[in-house]
């Protein structure tokens, strides 16, 4: 069966978070490492990022990530920008079907430094967060309950779709569909796989409409609620301080850099 | 019951009835199944914007566009985050394909290949410029990556690399993505399609005896 | 016993798009607590009426409807349907169609229609820990509802559809997609309900079942209303084979008996009465 | 048609044992009933027929041979397979079409598909639906639509999975009707059902499956006149057949007219004493 989430129940500091808090951290560390001049800052929060992944009890499974994602994008990079950027000027290696630059290179680090700290916080909040409670979150800041039920809903629907696509997968083997043989006979074979699961959700998205419409979606001027709790703590009020406070001094240490 | 003309963001509030927001999830879902069908069938191919063509001739340009972005949220969320950028490809051609069709371009077989031709240009231009800006040429070592890579050793051209890279993928795979979401389209019952047509073309009368 | 709780005045359906009508000229009135059932063939308009009395018909299936359903005397054309589902709910055939796709667990899937009408977590938690019990699930609470069993899930409907404190049910083939044991613990709690005052308005293919439970039966063929009458009378009446519908062997076998002048009275519709009926008839 | 279970067991990827050790033969044409509890087995079981599951050990043997040798796709041509959901199957914009593809897929000629179109069409009461969408057809003739097009396959089995489920009146007669015109053209019916009416009237043999073993196997009479061990796996004989054991007729009564008949023999019997 498919996952629905990277979600991992623990009981770790960042787990009882605010999700908010960890959606401030996203942009505000993010946004500070691209600003700043120097490639190194962003590595430093990467680490940073470690560290907060050891507290979430989430050190291995956070190191495969950062791992699988760095390693070959580095590796593609570096050669795409530091053999052919066009702003090479300082050549530090001679590989006779090209010329390495510092250019280039240290833009292929600055890339994926950036694109680390982005991705490396998206995946902290998504291991760390029961979406449910995301979404409540974010209701409880006004968003519209239309958004949530979309967001929540794909992440229901889809798996529950895959599970059907295997039983249809059964049925139209039973009247003759091959999916081995020739690529035209495997395309072939996709229509009757894939037909069946979007003519019938045609009907099953009438009838979930109807469900939505006798529990009372979409009622105009009430203040929906949600089950599961969403209340910020002092603590996460404090963090979403601290991290604005660091994007403004990355900011001001940036604008200092340029014109001292 | 009856539609009245509306202004501009009227006309896309009125889109998202609870009947074309159920159908969201479920288009998300026939992208994703068709992804993975694709796979399980060993198709070199993605044909992940089956559920966006079909939700666009349904439900109109912006359920489309809403169904691209949280497709791509869908796979952020649950397999990489390097898919979020490229929402913005999937929004575009919700709006593309939803426009056109808007425009009758479904109705003849040249109009179908028409958006499909619409859709693979604005595809490409969008999701070179994130690949380039974003990414630096380069997601992962992905097939693409690579073969990316190989066009650049040899062109010594970022730029042109990824757009050509990126074209003939679009193009291949955008056009059987037409090609099944049109033939599937075709097939849709009445019975289901009267309840989603906002043009009143069908028999509205009175109920006599 | 006899105030009028729901009532239908000459309602007639047509889809848009439709070439007929779904049903025509239906009128009928349910009593507080009656257990009431609909029966006809397959594609004879049982299933278009259900939400037409639950208000998705008008408010949203598209086409044209005529007449009126009144609900403690409001008529449903001047409500909508997410404050009718505090009056009536609906529960219909496919369990995983009737969950919201918004929870990860069922306590967070029975509140749910509650959290859309406002209602505030502490009153919440006390209806889901109520309803959970009612349904028997309150072993399952915890649990992600698409993980569950078709009989479990159902029951996780029954509890969103009940949270809502509607006075009427409409059950449209609710147990079709079950198998027996699931049917059977659905139907108890339909029973203990009806016991406590709950109307129910039931749509199903099983007559033995129909037979046990209903008060009154409205019989529809091709979206004509046939008969409404005890189950005693509509079974009894050997006219109904012709109007498509399975009659009990209850009752066939008090027929039967009935011919060979074995027997005197209205048909059976119940195992034990019958076998008391075959046994005295055996004595005679 | 000859089908051979020998010592099947199946266990699935989560390690739960569906069928421990099977072993029967279901030969010629008379009509099998596989019935018993939800997770007694059924499903599990009838899919090693034309192979979507594979045996984890044993072995399943059609006409001699077994199972393993060909693909699902490939024993379509003679193990037909009936999906409870007709939305799990249809997929095309008319009858006529669903019907067409299954032999179009084994190869049958365009001659005998027209000609089979015409019989299957009327046996499953769709002859003037065949320009219908399958979407647009009541639940019961959506249904006879999906056995029209295994039927149309012309294989020498087919299978029900829960034919019943959600039928009428006119649709339970169908049924019947196709059950005893199949076996009539020398076909082999395999069905699994909870609905004991329609077994006992249709079936002439069953298997009574419990916690993947074969608990009762043997004529329709016979496995149900053990009411007590049917209790085991929850299978309830017919009303017709309860009222007749609550009575004490002493025969085991599916019809009216058997029980009619146990009833005069009986009361016959009382007044000579």
């Amino acid at each position: 069966m498919a996952k629905t989430s990277n979600y991992v129940p623990q009981d770790s500091p960042l787990d009882r978070m605010d999700p908010r808090a960890k959606i401030y951290a996203i942009f505000c560390l993010g946004i500070a490492a691209i600003i700043f001049p120097y490639y190194q800052f962003s590595y430093l929060i990467v680490i940073g990022l470690f560290i907060a992944a050891g507290i979430a009890k989430l050190l291995k499974k956070f190191t495969k990530f950062m791992l699988a994602f760095a390693i070959p994008i580095l590796i593609m990079l570096i050669f795409i920008q530091g053999f052919y950027s066009p702003k090479n000027v300082t050549i530090i290696a001679d590989c006779g079907f090209a010329k390495l630059g510092l250019e280039g290179v240290e833009y292929a680090l600055k890339i994926v430094g950036s694109l680390l700290v982005f991705l490396g916080s998206f995946y902290l909040m998504t291991t760390t967060t029961y979406t449910g409670r995301l979404v409540a979150a974010l209701v409880d800041s006004g968003m519209n309950m239309k958004v949530g039920y979309l967001v929540l809903a794909c992440l229901n629907v889809v798996p529950q779709m895959q599970r059907r696509m295997l039983i249809i997968q059964e049925a139209q083997a039973a009247r003759g569909v091959d999916t081995q043989g020739t690529f035209f006979s495997r395309l072939k074979a996709y229509i009757p796989l894939l037909g069946p699961v979007v003519m019938s959700s045609f009907t099953d998205a009438q009838e979930r409409g109807m469900t939505l419409e006798t529990r009372g979606f979409g009622v105009k001027n009430v203040k929906p609620t949600t089950f599961v709790e969403a209340k910020k703590r002092t603590s996460d009020r404090v963090v979403q301080i601290l991290l604005v406070v660091f994007l403004v001094a990355t900011i001001a240490a940036t604008v200092f850099l340029k014109f001292a | 019951m009856k539609t009245e003309k509306v202004g501009f963001i009227g006309g896309i509030k009125e889109q998202f009835s609870t009947k074309s927001l159920v159908l969201i999830p479920i288009a998300v879902g026939i992208n994703l199944i068709g992804g993975t069908l694709a796979s399980a069938l060993k198709l070199p191919l993605f044909l992940d914007m089956i559920g966006t063509i079909i939700s666009a001739a349904l439900a109109g340009p912006w359920v489309a566009a809403l169904v691209g972005l949280l497709t791509n949220v869908f796979l952020a969320l649950v397999s990489n985050p390097v898919y979020l950028p490229y929402s913005l490809v999937s929004i575009g051609c919700g709006l593309v394909t939803g426009y056109m069709i808007r425009g009758g371009m479904f109705k003849k077989v040249w109009g179908v290949v028409l958006t499909w031709l619409a859709c693979t240009l604005l595809s490409v231009a969008i999701s070179s410029t994130i690949t380039v800006l974003v990414f630096g040429g380069a997601t992962g070592a992905t097939g693409t990556s690579v073969f990316t890579a190989t066009l650049i050793a040899a062109t010594k051209n970022i730029v042109k690399s990824v757009v050509a890279t990126s074209m003939i993928e679009n193009l291949v795979d955008r056009g059987i993505a037409f090609l099944i979401a049109y033939i599937l389209l075709k097939r849709i019952p009445k019975r289901f399609m009267s309840q989603y047509s906002v043009e009143a073309n069908f028999d509205d009368a009175e109920i006599d005896d | 016993m006899n105030d009028t709780i729901l009532e239908v005045k000459d309602l007639s359906f047509r889809y848009r798009g439709a070439k007929r009508k779904a049903f025509q000229h239906i009128s009928f009135d349910v009593r507080k607590g009656e257990f009431f059932c609909i029966v006809g063939a397959n594609g004879s308009g049982k299933s278009t009426l259900c939400n037409a009395l639950v208000g998705l018909i008008p408010f949203y299936f598209e086409g044209r409807m005529k007449g009126d359903v009144f609900i403690n005397g409001k008529n449903t054309k001047e409500s909508s349907i997410a404050e009718l589902s505090s009056e009536i709910g609906l529960v219909f055939q496919n369990p995983f169609n009737q969950l919201s796709y918004t929870a990860g667990t069922v306590e967070e899937e029975l509140a749910y229609g509650l959290g859309n009408k406002g209602i505030p977590r502490e009153e919440m938690k006390k209806r889901v820990a109520k309803v959970a019990k009612m349904m028997r699930i309150d072993h399952i609470i915890n649990k992600n509802p698409l993980e569950l069993s078709g009989g479990q899930v159902q029951r996780v409907a029954f509890g969103s559809t009940f949270i809502m404190e509607p006075e009427i049910l409409v059950l449209d083939e609710c147990t079709t997609q079950l198998d027996p044991l699931g049917s059977e613990e659905i139907f108890d709690i339909v029973k203990d309900l009806n016991k406590n005052g709950i109307t129910v308005i039931m749509v199903d293919h099983d007559m033995e079942r129909v037979a046990r439970c209903a008060n009154r039966i409205l019989v529809l063929e091709d979206g004509n209303q046939v008969a409404i009458d005890t189950p005693e009378k509509i079974f009894g009446n050997p006219d109904m084979v012709a109007h498509q519908i399975d009659v009990p062997d209850y009752v066939s076998i008090c027929q039967e008996l009935k011919n060979r002048g074995l027997f005197k009275g209205e048909v059976e519709v119940e195992e034990e009465p019958t076998i008391q009926a075959v046994k005295e008839a055996l004595k005679v | 048609m000859k089908i051979e279970l020998k010592e099947l067991r199946h266990v699935y990827p989560t390690g739960e044992e569906a069928l421990k050790g099977i072993s029967t033969v279901i030969e010629g044409t008379e009509p099998v009933a596989i019935i018993g509890q939800n997770g007694a087995g059924k499903t599990t079981l009838v899919k090693h027929f034309n192979g979507i599951l594979r045996p984890s050990s044993g072995d399943v043997l059609l006409n001699g041979e077994s199972i393993k040798t060909r693909s699902t796709a490939q024993w379509s041509k003679l193990v037909g397979y009936v999906f409870q959901n007709p939305d799990d199957q249809l997929f095309l914009d008319s009858v006529k079409r669903e019907m067409e593809f299954g032999p179009r897929q084994v190869g049958m000629p365009e001659d005998k598909i027209a000609q089979r179109l015409k019989v299957i069409s009327e046996l499953c009461g769709l002859q003037d639906k065949l320009d219908m969408h399958p979407f647009d057809l009541t639940s019961t003739e959506k249904k006879f639509c999906t056995v029209a097009s295994v039927v149309m396959m012309d294989p020498e089995v087919v299978i029900f999975d829960e034919p019943t489920c959600g039928q009428d009146v006119r649709g339970n007669e169908r049924l019947s009707k196709i059950v005893q015109s199949l076996k009539d053209a020398g076909k082999l019916c395999i069905t699994i059902s909870h609905d004991m009416k329609f077994v006992v009237n249709n079936f002439e043999r069953a298997i009574v499956l419990y916690k993947g073993k074969i608990l009762l196997d043997g004529k329709m009479k016979d496995v149900f006149a053990q009411p007590d061990e049917l209790s085991k796996t929850f299978v309830s004989p017919p009303p017709i057949t309860r009222v007749a054991i609550g009575a004490e007729l002493g025969e085991t009564a599916f019809t009216i007219p058997e029980f009619m008949k146990a009833f005069d023999a009986k009361r016959g019997a009382a007044k000579h004493e």
